[in-house]
């Protein structure tokens, strides 16, 4: 097995937050089938909070583990928290991630980050419209 | 748990029989081959022993055999080795798009001291056209090599077919025979090459060692220079243990030939007939029919390979993939993208190579574990979630 | 009969320490370092296991050892691979005159592609000047190749003096440490080298297995293309017992060197002073002091090698020789030729190389049985006729 | 050891015929130490026939075992039948040699002719003179 830290494998095994959310806020999506991680985050947010985050994820073990820990770091935070959430504030979390993993698996901060524009995007267009 | 190891393309176990054959070779019987003195006999002809068996493996002439380190070290051997010594008729050699590493990248390497290269396509189930060999042929053609069977997706190319052409064409033919020497009947006067590489660990023999055999007559450039062992073709103090492993691998090999091809084909056949029944959307990879007895491959669609295989792996079952996050250079196999598959769906793949302990209640298991597996990891997967809300597939 | 084998320079026996630790690797743990399931993981951990002893053995870094097939494997890589990476820069490499075959045949072959070879002689002990070698170095001169010891003469190199020389004009210097590494101290910080190459059999490992040592930020040309294992410098499927042995016996060799050097040393010392009050007309090769601990040869004047060896061999004693008779390719070795001694001379080459379970006994056994065996050859001897009439040499 | 044959290695640890003969009648010298064989063939010749045959030899043990076989093949024999043993039918009483043995240690049935020819051009000089 790659060498998956106990975090990344309990996670992988584990993964909180998955599905979609109906209606969501804002949506993100980040990497591609080529690369072999794709992930979709899907946002919440009431009062600048994410008040839920659940994710869909191709990949493998650290793509899907990734995707869960930053779920759960996100969860309950403030926009403006959740943003500071960086790939390797998510590996560290993981306790680690292999090397050769870290680039390609590690796109979940960037996916909620996407959702997050995504929704202060909306936001904006709501604002002017 | 229960272990289940269906991964008997990336190594075989050491059958005991082979591991007895090599005991005495690692203990007292350490003499080097090249030594003139009474510790030097019984290794050497120890050597020539194996040479005669792995002879007897492919029909061989017992001559015509060089032990190599490796599988890897055969290739790199044939491909550069050949291209090398005959350079004076021309610098343009052909392989197939589905080579293995040690075979693309040996011509990768010729690229880049001036030779040129020219890589066949390969149909929907990885097989070569000969015609298509045929027309890649030029005048400065020097070197033709289409491995027999493919490691992946476990077709069988027609190198018989193959070497029609290149022997009407005058031009040598290898052929990696890795995946298939010691699996199914190697001859190599019936598929008419002049080249051909094997390994031992692929056939339950030792890791470490492999050999290359060369029609005499065929030049051939050392890839190891040093001392003249090997009749001066491969240099470096025989590795008298592995060597020995090796010819007793390929003497069982060749007795127990057929009863083997009968149980790997039953189990093969039981889990690609089986497994599409118990999930949908799964591809079978490689050729139908035209495949190594004991390789089943597939890819699973919306899925990715390497956490499949970790599930797999929690349940105590060892498989392949090619998926890029399975493979060190992160990239989906070429043989599966070479053979028209998406990226998307060649993520998906898992490879299940069935070995001689293998059982039907292996395959059983197999059936019964991956389902729920999969079923898991697609309602995680976005892609799926696309999939069911359109209504129909993405491929 | 006694059995003593003193060739340890041709093969070491395996340690039944070295053996038992392979022992699982030749059974149970069967898996490719490469593979991601459960199978693989302790083959890949024992296969770093070793180059964690390896690296110890030699003071390098772990991630600069790279494991190979052989001693010859690593000096091919070596010279092939430094001088192919550094192609942009010249195309002039310089070795001793006195290198292994692995060395001397790599050259020879980089010279057929382009490249140009400058020897540097030796003197009447085989010792290299090292500047003789500062006076070849040229502005297109991309590698200096020097072994540390040779194994036909024993005389240690002044790697050291060397690598001040290459460090100061910026050149990579590999050295051949087939002979030193694990027999004495190597370490390749303070030796000052950029690449080392060393092989298991040479201290009581296994065959089929050594390793190059690259500093990092060298680079090297792969020798053999294919998968990234080894970090993309050499593929092909790890031969996990081979070199699990390999690092056992670095291990042993890293513990119990200084007790070796002793009793290797006391051996050796008792032959050379020993056999000249046997036999007269004997001259020692190699240097008198410089050289490897357990490593005793000679040239018998007006007799030949491979006689010698086959009457001590019929007294159970294993030893080798430098003669032309002895050598496969009927040539003296080039190795006493190039250190000045006749033709005639060096068809007297005798080694004898002691190793760990060495005994006092062997060398009063050989001070017992050589000096008939000379006197019975030397009385058919047409040399040993002409001398006794002239009442004098005939060197 | 090289694989020679059980009549080479009884000629290796027992040659016959080694040594010198004084004043002999012709003396026949061939190889040279670089290539590692080295003969001396002696003989004397009584009414044509070769009454004695004595060798010394520097070399291998295909060397020796050649120069022992050659001196009992010739011994007693007449010059015309000593002429004709060739390196083959050395090798074939001896049982074969190994391949590369063959060109370099099988130099003994021309040590012989050529003391043969030394004894023949002494003779016609002895005529002449
Ligand atoms: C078809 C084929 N060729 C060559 C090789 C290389 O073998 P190795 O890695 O043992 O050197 C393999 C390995 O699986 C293979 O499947
Ligand atoms: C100095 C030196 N280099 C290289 C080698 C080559 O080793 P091998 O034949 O085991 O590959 C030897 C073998 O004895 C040696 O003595």
């Amino acid at each position: 097995m790659p060498v998956y830290s106990q975090k990344v494998m309990d996670h992988f095994m584990n993964p909180r937050n998955v599905g979609e959310i109906e209606n969501p806020d804002g949506i993100g999506e980040e990497g591609n089938p080529v690369c072999g991680d794709m992930m979709t985050f899907y946002i919440k947010v009431k009062d600048n909070r994410l008040e839920d985050v659940k994710f869909q994820t191709f990949g493998c073990g650290a793509a899907i583990a990734v995707s869960s820990m930053v779920s759960e770091m996100a969860k309950g935070r403030t926009l403006e928290e959740a943003l500071k959430i960086t790939p390797q504030s998510v590996a560290n979390e993981l306790e680690g991630l292999p090397k050769n993993k870290f680039h390609c698996s590690n796109l979940g901060a960037q996916a909620l980050h996407k959702a997050i524009e995504d929704y202060l995007e909306k936001q904006k267009k709501g604002v002017q419209a | 748990m229960r272990r289940v190891y269906l991964d008997n393309a990336a190594t075989t176990p050491l059958l005991p029989e082979v591991r007895e054959a090599m005991m005495p070779f690692l203990g007292e019987v350490f003499g080097n081959p090249s030594s003139l003195h009474s510790w030097g006999d019984p290794a050497r002809e120890a050597v020539e022993t194996a040479r005669v068996q792995v002879a007897g493996l492919i029909g061989a002439q017992v001559e015509e055999i060089i032990f190599t380190g490796s599988g890897t070290e055969s290739n790199n051997f044939a491909i550069k080795g050949l291209a090398m010594a005959n350079q004076k008729k021309g610098n343009h050699i052909i392989i197939s798009a589905v080579e293995h590493f040690s075979v693309l990248h040996s011509a990768r390497t010729l690229e880049k001291l001036g030779f040129q290269v020219s890589e066949v396509p390969v149909d929907k189930y990885g097989t070569v056209d000969p015609d298509d060999v045929r027309r890649r042929i030029r005048k400065d053609t020097i070197l033709v090599s289409v491995m027999h069977a493919n490691g992946e997706i476990g077709t069988i190319e027609p190198i018989k077919e193959i070497a029609k052409i290149t022997k009407e064409m005058n031009i040598p033919l290898h052929t990696d025979a890795v995946a298939t020497a010691g699996t199914i009947p190697v001859n190599v006067k019936e598929l008419g090459v002049d080249a051909l590489s094997l390994a031992g660990n692929q056939f339950y023999g030792p890791k470490g060692v492999g050999a290359l055999w060369v029609r005499r007559g065929v030049r051939i450039m050392p890839l190891l220079d040093g001392g003249i062992q090997e009749g001066g073709k491969r240099a470096g103090t025989e590795n008298v243990p592995a060597i020995v492993g090796l010819g007793k691998a390929a003497e069982l090999a060749t007795a127990n030939m057929d009863a083997r091809i009968k149980l790997l084909t039953a189990l093969r056949d039981r889990l690609i007939t089986q497994l599409p029944a118990k999930i949908d959307h799964v591809v079978i990879t490689g050729h139908p029919q035209k495949r190594l007895p004991g390789h089943a491959s597939f890819c699973i669609e919306f899925i990715e390979g390497e956490s499949m295989l970790m599930w797999l792996n929690m349940q105590g079952v060892a498989v392949s993939s090619g998926s890029a996050c399975t493979s060190r250079a992160l990239k989906a196999s070429h043989v599966l993208i070479a053979s028209g598959l998406s990226h998307e769906l060649a993520q998906g793949s898992l490879l299940f190579t069935f070995g001689i302990d293998s059982t039907v209640e292996d395959v059983d298991y197999i059936l019964e574990v991956l389902p729920p597996i999969v079923t898991r990891l697609r309602q995680m997967s976005p892609l799926y979630a696309k999939f069911e809300k359109a209504g129909k597939g993405v491929r």
